[in-house]
């Protein structure tokens, strides 16, 4: 059976409504991507399954259930007790803690004792040299794509059973992001399930086994990664397809919505 | 409204504010809930013992007499909102605690009000009104008189240096101004150390004061300061005699560390026996006092209050004698008034606005046998600095 | 020069004082990022405790008891108020402690009335002499225990995973939540242990030189808050250094007063302020506290 | 979201909520008409009673509403700079003072009150009024080096050493302020018509200070509140939210951040100014144990109680806050539990104190944008 | 302390933006060494590199939350290398932040109203006594305030908070946010990180709508090599603080330099 399944997930957020019956499975030891436009609903989903919702005054129904034990009614510390680790949208990671700190941080959910702990750090620094370089170094200093490996490190040191990835290429260099992209593979393999939310659509669809597409709050497509890329749909709003047109369009600027502004004098 | 409205009953007495055919109503501005807080306490019980009492005796000019309390927690602005609160509805104040907002009243009450407020004060700031008027020495005579003391008893003599601990405020600075010139008169050098009801901890006046070698001290400030003051002197083994003014003690500090201490070698002035004092004035309203409020302890805002109250009292009395209880007439009867309150060891003379009610002063001394805490160490004495000390510049 | 001596130990000692309150605020803001204004309550409660306990079951367990009661009030205040404020704006919730301090200071003051309680400390008024200067043994002891308690709290701070929880939380709940920190457990200790140390500081605070605890015990605890700033809200260094500036400052500004009276005089309780402003025109984030970033 | 902060710069009732939490989608701005219309019919009603008070109340009430009116003013003030810019101050009392003193200073005249020499300027009162309110403007800039640089808890402290500084100097300045003693103040006159306790009969109404105070006051507040929203809700009150929000994005964005750090804190020091010099008026003299502490942290729980940011909460959160002790010991006879001072029992003065100590904790918690927000209910933590 | 630096209008042909040699030193690491670059006018020159190369530091240079440890910036003539932040933006150098800096509580409009600011008048005084002036500053700038949003696809959002919309959406609002304040040089880093191919379309379309008709210069910092490649005039290739390529799009992609410390051998 599923280690993480979703059920007729429904989330508003006020008169907000952010998602309706969502269905999601993330198979033990496989990783499911989920893809979506700019407010399909993605971060939401994960904030539903580690239930920091009650941060963002988001209330939702319908039932999550890990390992066959149902998350509802949990706090999200118990959820991360539980193995479930998410690595935020945004970084988020602690800007006047030192880097070293945010590390320790990321272990206090670990349900190993200190051998593992030391274990995990040692695996996140060779992942990740620079973290090593400025474990003293206040995290708020570092760079964008330098704050985007802290934040998956710190979430790799609380040995995660299924790990919530929230866009975890976001803002890394090509180079960096295709090491991401092995680590992930690697974390997987060494059987922790991976639940991860993509914009770069090629990569997430090259690791998963499975998608879901979100759109707008619904889901409206899933099934086999390969086959999903292979859709016309996926190709077109998802995948690499676009960058071409996008130069055209960037080029002689004809695309749908964009008119050309006016100068303005005052 | 300066009792214009007056109107006269069937006895052909003239009324005006806060007196009716049947009730004399008089104010109390207190501070149950503020810095001063167990002066406000024993004061106001003292008040409303006196009014229960004179009722009892079939109330002032057949009236009963009714004080109406409000407690103002030592905070201007609700001091002076009970002010205009009470004003309209009461005869005149028999308690005002917080001499600056007595002064910040007084136009008001010169100007136009006119009703006797007495302060819980003895600021000379507040002499010079016909109508606010201190009872018993202020804090400059207190002083003239306390350092006169440790001069008769030899403790200090010509070219000594004496210290002076003393509140920033109209309290300290009032009594620095006597013992300046109590200085001037007896060729002393006056130390001072100024410092703020917030301080505590007078340690550092202490060593300061060791160094500047003086021989005593006199400090005019709470009674936490005094205890403080008195235990560090002590403590460190810097042996001088220490004298105060009647607001820095309160008995409760014999219980504390400094105890021992106050009662070896400090003194207090006042112009009122101590409540302990077996003479018969205060053992009366000890008793009555303790009957009436069995769990609070005696001190010397007993005295005062009670005292305020049967000045006041008395001033009714004369004025009904005279058939005028409005607020003119009450005052002309207060201006007669002089040669009361034997009964507390100090006669008071209200017939000189300008002047104190007396230059008297008892001096006292810790003791934790005696109830109240205090006993007479010398009788009511004026100084002779301070008989020629004209308190108002 | 013995002058000066025994007015720098004296500002020391009671500076040492001011370190242990300063501390109480550095916790809690290290937990909360909130200026903790209703300190001063915890300290009069965990003194109240000690202060009516100690006759009968004498000083030390008295003093335990009166630790702990503080602790507690210090938590319920916690779990009472400030935990359903979450997320809510950091100067809102220093205004609320405003409120807090309110409600329990008028209560113990109620209790307190008018009466002078002496904590039945074993020191008493004893002092030692050295070298003509002389110092009162419960300084001395205070010195002890502000030193003992801030390198304790140094060590917390730094190497347990408390310390860690503590900082993460406050500088980001939500994320913190997600790390599995259980922001309730934190900030709920925090505030016990900002009420235990109240309670501590209460003591030295209450025994002599000063005569003991009573309603206007909680004024003196504002001397803390320049101490605090000066050393820097979120360092516990800090706590001490700024304490100990403090003490000495307005020791030294009292003890020659007379030498300064062209400021006016009785500029002792000013001069710790003017010290705290200089430091913040030069160090915005005082002494040893963490700059704020600058970084986008 | 720990850095969130109430929003600013929006009507009274209306506007997205001043809570530390977004709107909801949809409340904006705009009011549909037949609200809007009740709301000008409310506002009609309100100030006509405002108006007629001094026709109706007696001293005590219409002194307490002036009490309330000028803590109004001063709530607006440091409104502005917390509720708006996150920066917490603690000295406002200092500039109240600034207000009442510098009013003291440039109106009377130079004289001898029970021992001081009292030196005064004798300016006409209604300019003296002005200039009392420039100067704590200008007291607020010499702070502007601070004010500019330090940001939230650190300013809040560092400011609580103008309140010990101004205590100092009131106490010590002899010659200026009167020490211990304060100063009289001399009673305001416009146009030849002054403001003291001089009878004057209007409609069978004997109108004394209080009375033809009641009016300058209300000019004032209505004056003070019109330009903080002004301000608000234009181009600084963006800026100054911006600062709050990102000190950093700001000044990328061409907000001189420092500039209007201290802008607003001069900006909040004359409210401060104008409402002392109101108090002033009141008190008919000063009283320098008045200007502590205590008062400034009365200020920041006006904002609180009212709601942080929005004009109108500081005007209600002073209201509640000024008035609640007087209503308190003036029916405390009639209040159940609560019992006449002396006769033992809970006195109307500690009933008052855990009430506003309460109200702060409570309103913040159950109406997190102040009591102002009682009327936008449905939103719920 | 109410006036607003100058707002300078637009010059239809915008100076270029030189940076030479410009070092900066934090404790202990050089996140620029001695880089040096010009923007011609008009143009989108891309900054790219690994991360923590230095670009963002760049940025932050340029727009002054940084100083230059040594060398100079200048916008033509102008000195920009000591001007503080507020001055930077008044000589009308605009940017977006990598990680979004946005007050969740402001309405988008008011958001975008404050890039307004280095153009508008209106001070305390003004406001406050809502002077005619004032008053009719707001509706002029309100209205190109909509405009913008039109242009960019915001105008749904403009009465909501931004702290509530998705990621992309708040670059979005950063994004309109620069384009208020009517920019000679528009700094864009990773404009379009964190969105969906065509939404990262929509967006490179509105960039070079932007370039052509205003015809400013944007400096842009992105990942997304497909868009740099073929929005950019010019490429400036940063590692470790050090510029180890520069030129055409074409030139860079294939220098080996860049493929060896930045592209990889991409598939
Ligand atoms: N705190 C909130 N309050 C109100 N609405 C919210 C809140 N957070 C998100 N929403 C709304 O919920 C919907 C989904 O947002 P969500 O952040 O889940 O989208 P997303 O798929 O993560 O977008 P992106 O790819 O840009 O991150 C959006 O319409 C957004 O406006
Ligand atoms: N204020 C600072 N203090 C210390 N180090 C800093 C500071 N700002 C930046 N750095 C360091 O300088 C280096 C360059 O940072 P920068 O943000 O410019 O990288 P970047 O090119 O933007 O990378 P990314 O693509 O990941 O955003 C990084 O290693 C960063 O840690
Ligand atoms: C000590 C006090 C009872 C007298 C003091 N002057 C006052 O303010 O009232
Ligand atoms: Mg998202
Ligand atoms: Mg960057």
């Amino acid at each position: 059976m599923a280690t993480l399944e979703i059920r007729e997930l429904s989330v508003g957020y006020g008169p907000v409504r952010a998602l309706r019956d969502v269905s999601v499975d993330v198979p033990p030891g496989a990783i499911t991507a989920v893809l979506g436009g700019n407010g399909a609903g993605k971060t939401t989903l994960l904030r539903a399954v580690s239930r920091t919702l009650g941060f963002h005054r988001g209330t939702g129904t319908g039932t999550i259930r890990f390992d066959g034990r149902s998350l509802d009614g949990l706090g999200p510390a118990q959820v991360v007790a539980a193995g479930v680790i998410q690595v935020p949208e945004g970084r988020q990671v602690f800007a006047r803690m030192t880097v070293a700190d945010n590390l320790r941080a990321g272990a206090l959910g670990a349900r190993g004792g200190r051998k593992e702990t030391a274990a995990g750090l040692d695996r996140v620094h060779e992942l990740f040299p620079v973290l090593a370089e400025r474990a003293h170094q206040r995290a708020g200093l570092l760079s964008g794509g330098e704050q985007q490996m802290l934040a998956m490190g710190r979430a790799l040191m609380a040995g995660p059973r299924l790990l919530l990835l929230d866009e975890p290429s976001l803002g890394l260099a090509p180079l960096m992001a295709a090491r991401i992209a092995e680590t992930i593979q690697e974390i997987n393999a060494t059987g922790t399930s991976v639940m991860l939310v993509e914009q770069n659509a090629a990569i997430a669809l090259r690791l998963a086994s499975t998608a879901y597409v979100l759109d707008v709050g619904e889901v409206a497509l899933e099934g086999p990664a390969d086959e999903l890329a292979a859709s016309d749909e996926v190709r077109r709003r998802y995948l690499g397809v676009v960058d071409e047109t996008a130069a055209e369009d960037a080029t002689q600027a004809v695309a749908g919505p964009s008119r050309s502004l006016s100068r303005w004098s005052a | 409204d300066t009792g214009g409205g007056a109107e006269t009953d069937k006895t052909g007495v003239k009324t005006g504010e806060g007196v009716t055919d049947s009730k004399i109503t008089l104010g109390a501005l207190t501070d149950m809930t503020g810095v001063y807080a167990s002066l406000g306490k024993s004061v106001t019980q003292a008040q409303q013992l006196w009014v229960k009492e004179t009722n009892a005796a079939g109330g002032i000019c057949d009236r009963q007499i009714e004080l109406t309390v409000r407690d103002h927690g030592y905070d201007p602005q609700k001091a002076i909102a009970a002010y205009t609160e009470l004003e309209p509805d009461v005869l005149g104040f028999a308690q005002f605690i917080g001499s600056p907002f007595v002064a910040a009243v007084e136009q008001r009450v010169d100007g136009q009000d006119k009703g006797i407020v007495l302060p819980q004060a003895w600021s000379a700031n507040l002499l010079g009104s016909e109508y606010v008027r201190v009872i018993g020495a202020t804090y400059d005579v207190e002083t003239i008189n306390l350092i006169d003391y440790l001069l008769a008893e030899k403790r200090i003599t010509e070219g000594d240096k004496i210290g002076h601990v003393y509140f920033e405020g109209d309290y300290g600075e009032n009594a620095l101004a006597g013992s300046q010139h109590a200085a001037k008169e007896a060729g002393l050098t006056i130390v001072e150390q100024k410092i703020k009801p917030t301080d505590n901890d007078m340690t550092a006046q202490v060593s300061a004061l060791k160094q500047a070698g003086v021989k005593a001290i006199v400090i005019s400030a709470g009674p936490r300061q005094a205890a403080s003051l008195v235990g560090v002197a002590a403590a460190t083994g810097f042996n001088v005699p220490v004298v105060g003014n009647n607001s820095a003690y309160a008995p409760q500090l014999l219980a504390t560390q400094a105890g021992k201490a106050l009662q070896k070698d400090y003194y207090i002035g006042s112009s009122t026996l101590p409540i302990g004092d077996a003479a018969e004035g205060p053992a009366k309203l000890a008793k009555a006092y303790a009957a009436q409020y069995p769990k609070d302890g005696l001190d010397n805002g007993v005295i005062a209050g009670y005292n305020a109250a049967s000045v006041f009292g008395e001033a009714l009395k004369k004025a009904c004698e005279s058939k005028d209880l409005t607020r003119e007439g009450v005052g002309k009867a207060l201006l007669t008034i002089k040669g009361f309150g034997a009964d507390f060891g100090i006669s008071h003379d209200f017939t000189d606005p300008a002047a104190p009610s007396t230059r008297e002063t008892v001096i006292m001394k810790p003791d934790a046998k005696t109830p109240g805490g205090l006993k007479v160490v010398r009788p009511a004495e004026v100084a002779p600095a301070a008989e020629s000390f004209a308190s108002k510049s | 020069m013995t002058t000066f001596i025994e007015l720098l130990l004296g500002g020391l000692s009671i500076g040492s004082v001011y370190a242990l309150i300063a501390l109480g605020f550095v916790v809690i803001f290290k937990a909360t990022e909130v200026v903790n204004f209703a300190h001063a309550s915890l300290l009069l409660a965990g003194g109240y405790v000690t202060a009516v306990l100690h006759d009968d079951i004498g000083f030390w367990p008295a003093l335990g008891v009166g630790i702990a009661g503080a602790a507690v009030v210090g938590s319920a205040v916690e779990f009472c108020v400030m935990r359903r404020y979450r997320g809510s704006d950091h100067s809102v919730l220093a205004i609320v402690t405003i409120g807090v301090d309110i409600v329990i200071t008028t209560e113990l003051v109620r209790r307190m009335g008018t009466e002078v309680l002496s904590l039945g400390d074993p020191w008493g008024d004893d002092v030692v002499t050295v070298g003509g200067v002389t110092l009162a043994e419960t300084r001395i002891a205070a010195f002890v225990a502000a030193a003992l308690l801030i390198t304790v709290f140094l060590l917390a701070f730094r190497y347990t995973s408390w310390g860690v929880s503590m900082r993460a939380a406050a500088e980001n709940p939500q994320t913190a939540a997600l790390m599995g920190i259980r922001l309730g457990r934190v900030s709920l200790s925090a505030w016990a242990v900002a009420g235990a140390l109240a309670a501590v500081a209460a003591l030295f605070l209450t025994v002599f030189p000063t005569p003991g605890l009573e309603r206007a015990t909680s004024f003196a605890a504002l001397k803390a808050f320049p101490a605090a700033i000066l050393g820097g809200l979120d360092s516990t260094t800090g706590a001490l250094v700024g304490g100990l500036v403090v003490g000495v400052t307005e020791s030294l500004a009292t003890g020659y007063q007379s030498d300064l009276s062209f400021l006016g005089r009785g500029i002792g309780d000013l001069a710790p302020y003017l010290v705290m402003v200089a430091v913040l025109l030069i160090r915005p984030a005082g002494l040893f506290g963490t700059k704020e970033l600058a970084r986008v | 979201m720990s850095e969130a902060m109430p929003d600013t710069a929006q009507e009274p009732s209306v506007g997205p909520d001043a809570g530390a939490k977004p709107a909801p989608a949809g409340s904006g701005r705009t009011l549909t008409g037949p609200l809007r219309s009740i709301r000008t019919y409310l506002w009609l009603a309100g100030s006509v009673l405002l108006l007629l008070f001094p026709f109706y109340l007696d001293r005590f009430w219409l002194q307490a509403g002036l009490f309330a009116m000028a803590a109004a003013i001063g709530a607006i003030g440091i409104n502005l700079l917390t509720g708006s810019t996150g920066q917490l101050s603690m000295g406002h009392a200092f500039f109240l003072a600034v207000g009442a003193y510098g009013y003291c200073i440039l109106a009377g005249e130079s004289s001898t009150e029970n021992g001081h020499e009292l030196s005064g300027l004798g300016l006409p009162t209604w300019l003296a009024a002005i200039l009392a309110v420039l100067l704590a403007g200008a007291a607020g800039g010499l702070f502007s080096p601070i004010a500019g640089r330090l940001r939230g808890a650190y300013l809040g402290i560092a400011t609580l050493a103008l309140i010990f500084i101004g205590q100092h100097v009131l106490f010590n300045a002899g010659s200026l302020t009167g020490g211990f003693n304060g100063r009289a103040v001399p009673p305001l006159s416009l146009f030849g018509f002054t403001f003291d306790d001089t009878e004057v009969v209007v409609a069978a109404v004997p109108f004394q200070a209080s009375e033809k105070l009641w009016y300058v006051a209300l000019a004032a507040l209505a004056f003070s509140a019109l330009f903080a929203r002004g301000v608000l809700r234009g181009r600084p009150g963006r800026a100054l939210n911006a600062i709050r929000d990102h000190r950093i994005a700001a000044g990328v964005m061409g907000v001189p951040v420092a500039r209007y750090r201290a802008g607003v804190f001069v900006l909040s020091s004359m409210y401060a100014g104008l409402a002392g010099v109101l108090l002033a008026l009141v008190f008919q003299r000063t009283v320098p144990e008045y200007f502590g502490m205590v008062l400034s942290l009365e200020y920041l729980a006006m904002i609180v109680i009212g709601g942080l940011g929005s004009v109108a909460g500081a005007v209600v959160g002073a209201a509640f806050v000024t008035l609640l002790p007087q209503v308190l010991t003036h029916y405390s006879d009639s209040l159940p539990l609560v019992s006449a001072p002396g006769t033992g029992g809970l006195t109307p003065g500690e009933a008052s104190r855990y009430l506003y100590g309460a109200a702060v904790v409570a309103v913040v918690l159950f109406l997190p944008g102040g009591l102002t927000r009682l009327k936008k209910p449905g939103e719920k933590k | 302390m109410t006036t607003a630096p100058a707002a300078t209008a637009p010059a239809t042909a915008p100076a270029a933006l030189a940076v030479r040699d410009v070092t900066v030193r934090f404790a202990g690491l050089t996140a620029l060494d001695a880089v040096s670059f010009t923007v011609e006018p008009g143009s989108v020159h891309a900054v790219i590199g690994p991360n923590g190369a230095g670009k963002s530091t760049t940025f932050n240079v340029l727009s002054g939350v940084y100083r230059a440890t040594s060398g100079t910036v200048h916008l033509g003539s102008t000195d920009l290398t000591r001007l503080a932040p507020h001055r930077i933006a008044g000589l009308g150098i605009a940017r977006t932040f990598q990680n979004l800096a946005l007050p969740p509580h402001a309405t988008v409009a008011d958001s975008l109203l404050l890039g307004r600011h280095r153009l508008t008048r209106s001070g305390f005084l003004a406001s406050g006594l809502r002077l005619p002036s004032a008053a009719r500053e707001a509706r002029l700038h309100r209205d190109r305030v909509r405009e913008i949003a039109e242009f960019i696809g915001l105008e749904k959002e403009l009465e909501l908070p931004a702290g509530i919309l998705p990621y992309g959406k708040q670059k979005l609002v950063e994004l309109g946010r620069a384009l208020c304040m009517e920019p000679q040089v528009l700094l864009l880093d990773e404009p379009i990180a964190g969105m969906t191919a065509d939404e990262r379309r929509r967006v490179a379309a509105v960039v070079a709508d932007v370039r052509d008709s205003l015809g400013i210069s944007i400096v842009l910092v992105e990942h997304d090599m497909g868009v740099v490649m073929r929005l950019a005039d010019a490429v400036t290739v940063l590692d470790f603080g050090r510029r180890i390529a520069g030129g055409t799009p074409a030139e860079v992609q294939n220098d080996p330099a860049v493929v060896q410390a930045y592209l990889g051998t991409q598939e």
